[in-house]
């Protein structure tokens, strides 16, 4: 069925567990997305290094499924990474999802979201966590 | 089985249902956000526009008298639906949101002030709570809300008295059924004790137009809006009843051609009547094909529609009751045919997302309701509203895809 | 007859126009009120309510997705029909009288302040011209008028550049083409110079929009309004293109559902887009008959029915001149196809009563301009309006009907 | 045609030739009319006898020919009149405009305004006058 392209196993899983679920505590930066057509809300909390890389990374909020797993698997693929690189890798990601051919380059388990395709009202909840992290790079808590 | 009388002889009457939504028959269970259309609505817009569509009003030629007849014969069928003693009181609008907004607009700005307090409740829909917060910012007005008590969203109404006698309340704006707890207000009741306060009152009739008897004489309301597409009407026409007393000294709304009686390059006088609230080319196809909803819902009988809104809501309550993890808004009996529900912890948009795969159209959010959720814990719900085309089965439909939903998310 | 190719090749799509009226076939010269409607987009209404209804916005089920995306499409065709960059700058409204309204309230209200000086012309439609009137007497601005000259109804933009500099003018509101005089104003020109003088523009596209290439880039407009019905689309829906820089931190216009980010019950947050102009439900039906239309014209083309409009209005002038005692309003050439007149004494109403007794639709009245009307020293016109399904030999037949009038009452 | 049912050949005379067109001046009474779908201007003077009967009448205005030569056969009917009959005249006629078989009784030569039956868009037109002589017997000039 469709319904199991959207909801593919691990997206099932990180939803009901989510991965690096939680706060952080300030100096940490923390961005919010929210979704006004469904009420949903999610925070990221983002620790930097001295060098600029993701060091922490955590998120709390209320979402659906596609939006928790989105983004705790979000969290997971860009610990690490340069701000720069995460930006990068949210326009990979967002292009995977809305455009026919996009290359998958570097998204890992997010690929697993690529059912959103077939979705494209649940767009916005596939991208929630990712516009967060992007408010987090530019307002310090 | 006795009630699916209704689909049994009307389903038929609905192009629309007749499909399949991702290989199954659909279920429309999404009728507070929108109804279905009878193919004698969509065919008499279709003929409107075919045989005598022109402007309205100011038209000599024939066509035009025959546009204008339809468009007045609508209104006075508006009047009829409503029960009220004349056209002149039925203001033609896009719909229930436009209608709030003009008397939140036109009788907020002369009646209302400093000091002076609107009542509204906490169960109402953003159309008429937002307009009441914009009026109490520019009037100075102060906006206050009846409190909704727990899920059955029980307001306790007998204390309405002394709010009226306490405070200088001008204005109390309240919905008829409300679009996510599917509670039934006593408007008459209500009505009665606001106008022995001489308190004004505004009753959001969207939820309750299309599905139960409603006349403003009997409730005794000043004013009072519903919106077409939620009765099998077109989208983009509603229906404003005003209190003729009232509606003769308000000021327009809107400006512009066909509200005039005379300008000039300096100032301009305002037309007698609803025409002064109707400026510029209204939307006539959509009172014509209002007009042929009011009238086939009218031949059916509200009073049956309401027995089978009532009959599915009760059963839809009772079965999804079954389910575990199962938390339904609202009160268990005395309901309207809208039932909203958190079932364990999936979300709403999951749940709506994995019943549209078996051809169920629900909705999943706030419905509009933002504050009442929040109040009562919740960021959003799943919400099954029926309509007189519904079915016993279509409710088993439901609670069995709800059932594998469970499974499927894991609860 | 080369310019009957569009009616030769067009008439037969209009439903409506197969008639007989009066026993005579239906001439329909009432096209400035409201244009007749092709079949595509009659069916495609029809389509929409038999197979995608359901409400837009808030819904994840397949009918609710598709109504959305067949009501955001409708605005990217509106965008690309007026060559706006972004879909984000098409609002849906009723029509230009309620997109106008939006204008003067929204952004009137924020950016006008006691002296302030709207200007507009002494040929505005009403529509375009008690807004106007309420906002000045609301916020305290003056209301000044770029005075007509005689019956041709010239103004001198030549004078525009004097006005912007010697008073502080911070709107310029005007038509593109006057629904009584048929004359075409230079949009784009006027536009410039506003630009350059930081004078915001609103171009009220009523009689243009459906008639002629429309590019809001090319023309340098901030606002510009037009209705659907006038450009063979649904009543009830038109559009206001704005700016997107004006849009970007205009105040909503209406409250309640889709518009809203956010709401407490202490108070609200805007959406931002144009979800936050387009309060309550939207007569999606409408939108999407108007994608149809506007894609019908363009599949035309806009070009060649400028062509067709140009050529009718200046044959019509031309023949309608040899009638003794007739008195023409508007330029001789360069007219768009817009034709008002009074001929003798007969009065307006007396000739469209007559003419429609002979097939022939018109209008007879002031047509929306009273006070352009005073100044000319007339009551009332009758006016006959062309679109490209009419014909030459309805001008002629018209003619022929004119005559008989004389006749009939004894000029 | 139905057109001549509008238009009969004493309606045409009365709009081309209207009788008792002109002012009175005051002390007599004035009312007016006004038709804002077509700008259409009617205004009526009454001067009244000491009995209170209508015993001069005159009217003024810009409209078209069936509300000129409703006007026009209005004073000739009303004159002479108490201002009683002439309200009761004018009921009568508006009913007999309006009313499939209502009775023409006193109406003399308006009933030749019954083609108006077939015209309803034309009511407005012919009951004008009558509209700004019931406004006449309401304020004095
Ligand atoms: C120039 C002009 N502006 C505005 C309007 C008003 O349009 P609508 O009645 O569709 O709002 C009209 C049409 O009557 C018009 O011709
Ligand atoms: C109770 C209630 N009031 C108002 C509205 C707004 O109606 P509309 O969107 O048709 O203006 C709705 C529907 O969403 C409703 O359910």
């Amino acid at each position: 069925m469709e319904i199991d392209e959207l909801y593919q196993t691990i997206i099932l899983d990180h939803s009901k567990r989510p991965r690096n679920f939680g706060e952080l505590p300030a100096p940490a930066r923390k961005g919010e997305g929210y979704n006004p057509s469904c009420g949903d809300e999610i925070a990221v909390f983002v620790g930097e290094s001295s060098s600029g890389t993701i060091e922490q990374i955590k998120f709390t909020g209320q979402a659906c499924a596609i939006c928790m797993a989105s983004t705790s698997l979000m969290t997971i693929q860009v610990k690490g990474k340069s701000i720069a690189e995460a930006l990068a890798l949210k326009r990979t990601f967002i292009d995977f999802l809305m455009q026919e051919a996009a290359p998958a380059t570097g998204l890992g388990n997010l690929q697993a979201l690529g059912g959103v395709k077939k979705f494209p009202q649940r767009l916005k909840c596939a991208t929630l966590g990712w516009h967060a992290l992007e408010g987090a790079f530019k307002g310090r808590m | 089985m006795a009630t699916d009388l209704l689909a049994c002889t009307h389903r038929g009457d609905f192009p629309v249902l007749d499909q399949k939504v991702n290989g199954s028959p659909l279920v429309y269970l999404d009728n507070a956000a929108s109804t279905q259309h009878p193919a004698c609505v969509i065919d008499e817009i279709a003929r409107y526009y075919r045989e005598d569509h022109a402007n309205v009003h100011r038209g000599i030629h024939a066509l035009s008298s025959r546009a204008t007849k339809l468009y007045e014969d609508a209104r006075a069928c508006a009047a009829r639906f409503l029960g009220a003693d004349s056209n002149d009181s039925i203001i033609f609008t896009r719909g229930t949101t436009e209608g709030i907004n003009l008397v939140a607009s036109s009788w907020g700005t002369e009646h209302l002030g400093p000091g002076d307090i609107i009542l509204i409740t906490e169960m109402e829909h953003h159309a008429n709570l937002i307009p009441w917060q914009m009026a109490a910012r520019r009037t100075g007005a102060t906006l206050q809300y009846l409190p909704v008590h727990g899920d059955e969203g029980i307001i306790d109404w007998s204390l309405l008295d002394r709010r009226f006698k306490g405070s200088p309340v001008r204005l109390l704006a309240f919905t008829h059924v409300s679009n996510s707890l599917g509670c039934i207000n006593p408007v008459s009741q209500i009505c009665a004790e606001a106008r022995r306060n001489g308190v004004i009152t505004l009753v959001d009739a969207a939820q309750s137009a299309g599905h139960a008897p409603v006349n403003v004489q009997e409730l005794g309301c000043d004013f009072l809006v519903f919106s077409g597409h939620k009765c099998c009407g077109p989208t983009g026409i509603g229906v404003l009843y005003g209190n003729p007393e009232l509606l003769a000294d308000l000021a327009p709304y809107q400006f512009g051609g066909e509200m005039i009686s005379s300008v000039t390059y300096e100032s301009a006088q305002w037309k007698s009547g609803p025409h002064r609230f109707e400026a510029g080319t209204p939307h006539i196809a959509g009172a014509v094909g209002l007009a042929t909803a009011l009238d086939y819902l009218d031949k059916i009988g509200r009073p049956a529609i309401q027995t089978s809104d009532h009959h599915l809501g009760r059963l839809a309550y009772e079965r999804l009751s079954t389910l575990p993890g199962m938390r339904i808004l609202g009160p268990k009996t005395e309901r309207a045919g809208i039932v909203s529900f958190q079932l364990g912890t999936i979300h709403a948009h999951d749940l709506v997302a994995y019943a549209d795969q078996f051809g169920i159209a629900m909705r999943g959010g706030h419905h509009c309701n933002q504050p009442l959720m929040r109040k009562l814990g919740l960021h959003a719900t799943a919400r099954a509203s029926f309509y007189f085309y519904n079915t016993e089965s279509e409710i088993d439909r439901l609670v069995d895809v709800l059932h594998r939903a469970s499974r499927y998310f894991g609860v």
